[in-house]
């Protein structure tokens, strides 16, 4: 049983030895989970959310567990582009699946900036984190309307010499144009979505559980409205759509790539289940050859 | 999968778990993450962290000791024998275990790990001396099996557990229990420049170092990551301001 | 240890025995559940969503469960507005919780006309559901945006005698500029959130669950997006507020008053544990005594 | 909150499952909205019907017949005796049991209402004639104990049951089965102009007639609500076109 056939996967001109990707931030830049599963099996990785300088992250309490989902509040934690650059690309190259960085900003420069360091590095694919809030817009996120969301693709594909995977926030206006937007701002791809933003609170302390008040919540709880969402925006945009949300076995995968998504990715889930992708993967293949297909892609937006 | 060979409460709210086939058995201070639901069932999501409380070698087992708090520990406490429990780990960084006299401080449910790490200290280093301090809001648990391992225990209900300790001594100090306590202990020692381990407890995702939902800051600025870098770090690093 | 002094709640001048309220389409009239709790306890009882001339709702499967909520397509099958104006209004009166229509429609004249019909009875409250796709403007619901969810509440504002409590819709592009443009439009309070448009695939049958592709999300998965939006439009609005989204226990009810909710309403967690309504009231009234509140809406708004 | 007394597996995927402490036992054709889960857990969040398959008053029992078709009913399988369970009911119409002989028709796990059916109408008529006709897949299941009810039982492995009953009788039939079974045993009974009972299935979410989610067509173009208004009805109501 070879994955090779069935599972190809040809991602904007990238090809995936299968279409299971680890979502940024739920799987470092590869190595912590080297001990665990075995990592090499894995269609790709995109790393832990980069910003230009590195961030300490959030204060407070990160994560409160929500029926069938969590809310995070990291605050983009993380060591640095040039650190990226340095230290990690390296490791992650060694894993075996495909590199992808994730950026993130909150000033257009430090986007731009990013992503020219990024082009030292052979990555695979630069995933562009639109979800983070834009500071010269009143802390609105770049992500919530066309406009903003467009301007910084543009600007970065200008300036990276990387497929670009734009992933898309789900609290947009109306995800549907924002994807058409950044399909004509020059995307080479779609990744939708990222978290809900969502609350919690702590009723005996009498306040938010957590001191941005407002996170971010995923997992399975959510999967019904990504799917929705991937199913509109492939429908809409001619680029490749790589959906994620509270994906947990390989019937959810499937779901996605039916809805249109060319691949998916796994975050949540690999926290409780930490075999979850392999366990996709595996699943994946069987479903092939079950149902006689030459490779996956052959359902890819059937719905 | 692990199965489950014994789920006993102990105490109000309190449990000791057994369970048979783990991969590895692990060191004093590591952890186990412990799924108490089926893999196709999402809520509560998340593992577990829990600390290894005693292991036996020749049977095969791992021993926890936990607290039922929320959602997860409950269903955990309903688990029954020969059910089947997905578990990550060993996890975490561990003791240093030294070959000196030591000083454990254990607090409530803080208390778990030090039982392994007497029991490994005293197979060890058997002419080295052991004293436990436990503290406890209400009332004692397992105190016969801890003196049964240490030379020393001394008792604390109701009290601070670090008023009763003298921390200007040459015994390495090992502490485990709520933060304030650690703190509080932390700041005792440093009076006496002396420096301590203390095992930190925080909320965890993954258990294994990739999410960063644990990090916790240390006295340079940093930030390290309870469940990969710890949970066992020097009272310098992480409560020296 | 009685109910009336910590519990009794003025929502936009009914005054209700307490803040918990069965939601649209999850109760009936009001008697279905009769049988199994005692439903004379409840503050109020928000009726199966009205249309004017009634519906035999869609066909196909109509529920699908997910992690922690459930996709929901009744398509509003209803008896209609003259049926429960004639026949199930004085059965949910007899119940003994306040009287809460809920109205839908599919173009305006629709809503007028059933609006002026329920003129006929003396209900405490009337819920206008600007969820439904509306006809004239391609499908796009009512409550998509603030122009045409201003002019439905204005316009059945000018035909209705009853109190009016606008029922949001979270797919909103913008739900807070919904909220703000319906209070101005005359609109008594505001209820949400409605249900998420989510979807789900039959993998095996290689096709969408519902006939419609698109469904309702509700249950507690959602809980914290509808917290969020419950936060943020307290915050924005000055007419009261009434909280729904997955509330399963008097915690989370405390959690939606802290938020900024007035009262909350109740629905899925009723299909899988009937007295879900009965224990809130309950721990409601405990919390109070515990933390020495002389009423439930102290801790209104304090987050 | 109900006990379990028994869940035991009898064929692949197919359980038994006997609770006591229901407040009322219900009749023939009712069934129980039996939620696997504690209330403060929400993954599977709905309750599923089931239907009786038999009753015991003396010892204040009820037993349910079912299959594992998903994650709710892979839980309820997996749940011990003592442990609790959430139920709601006795729910639905019910079987009206004619004076009168009769036919049952049974396929798959939709034999399991007519057990307690085919009891309860020799308890109130002793010299009526109860034939049954079981219809399965692969292998039977319960034959003895449909047996030791019925004065004439009718197996049919792998084939259609529908085709060996003589629908031309002055007996009244009673069907439970697969939908596609149902039609073609009211197709059948149409042809010579007999109306039969046949109880329906449906996703539901309530059980009590709230919710509409299980509102079936009827063949004078109204809906009806299979939990409610049925799950009984007559074929000529809701399949006849």
């Amino acid at each position: 049983m070879s994955n090779i056939n069935h599972l190809e996967t040809d991602l904007m001109g990238i090809m995936l030895k299968n279409p299971v990707i680890a979502a940024s931030g739920t799987f470092g830049f590869g190595s912590d989970y080297a001990n665990i599963i075995d990592v090499s099996r894995l269609g790709g990785i995109s790393g832990k959310g980069l910003t230009l300088n590195g961030s300490k992250g959030n204060d407070g309490q990160r994560v409160y567990e929500t029926p069938s989902g969590i809310l995070n509040s990291i605050g983009l934690e993380n060591p640095g582009v040039r650190h990226f650059v340095e230290h990690e690309y390296e490791v992650m190259r060694r894993t075996g699946a495909a590199v992808i960085a994730n950026l993130g900003g909150h000033i257009e420069n430090d986007y731009l900036e990013g992503a020219k360091l990024l082009n030292k590095v052979d990555l695979d694919i630069l995933e562009l984190n639109i979800s983070c809030p834009n500071v010269k817009n009143g802390g609105m996120s770049f992500g919530m309307i066309p406009e903003t969301a467009a301007e910084i693709t543009r600007k970065v594909k200008e300036v990276s010499r990387h497929k670009l995977l734009v992933k898309l926030s789900p609290n947009a206006y109306d995800i549907v144009s924002v994807a058409k937007a950044c399909e004509d701002a020059g995307a080479d791809g779609i990744s939708l979505v990222n978290t809900f933003l969502g609350m919690a609170i702590d009723i005996d302390k009498k306040k938010a559980v957590f001191n941005n008040v407002y996170a971010g919540l995923s997992g399975p709880a959510i999967m019904p409205i990504a799917l929705r969402m991937v199913h509109q925006v492939s429908k809409a945009v001619s680029i490749p759509v790589v959906g994620l949300g509270g994906i947990s076995n390989y019937r959810d995968a499937i779901a996605f790539i039916m809805a249109g998504a060319t691949a998916v990715q796994v975050g949540t889930m690999t926290f409780a289940v930490p075999e979850t992708m392999i366990n996709i993967i595996d699943g994946l293949e069987k479903y092939c050859i079950d149902n006689g297909l030459e490779n996956i892609s052959q359902i890819r937006g059937i719905i | 999968m692990a199965l489950i060979i014994k789920n006993n409460k102990i105490s109000d709210n309190i449990f000791l778990m057994t369970i048979s086939g783990c991969k590895q058995y692990g060191k004093p201070g590591q952890f186990f993450m412990l799924r108490p639901i089926k893999g196709n069932i999402s809520d509560p999501i998340l593992a577990r962290p829990i600390s290894i409380f005693d292991v036996d070698k020749e049977k095969g087992n791992v021993t926890f000791l936990y607290q039922v708090v929320g959602k997860g520990t409950e269903i955990l406490s309903s688990l029954k024998v020969d059910d089947e429990i997905s578990v990550i780990g060993p996890l975490g960084n561990g003791f240093e275990i030294e070959d000196n006299d030591i000083t454990l401080i254990g607090g409530g449910i803080g208390i778990a790990p030090l039982f392994y790490l007497a029991k490994e200290h005293r197979k060890m280093f058997p002419n080295r001396h052991r004293t436990i301090h436990l503290g406890f809001r209400d009332k004692a648990i397992l105190e016969d099996e801890y003196k049964s391992i240490c030379d020393n225990l001394v008792l604390n209900i109701g009290g601070y557990v670090t008023d009763d300790v003298d921390f200007d001594t040459n015994n390495t100090i090992y502490v485990c229990g709520p933060t304030p306590m650690m703190k509080a202990a932390s700041t005792h020692a440093k009076k006496v420049n002396k420096d301590i381990y203390v095992s930190l407890e925080n909320k965890m995702a993954c258990g294994v170092g990739a999410c960063l939902v644990c990090s916790c800051k240390t006295s340079d600025g940093t930030k390290k990551r309870v469940c990969k870098d710890g949970p066992v770090f020097h009272a310098s690093e992480v409560f020296y301001e």
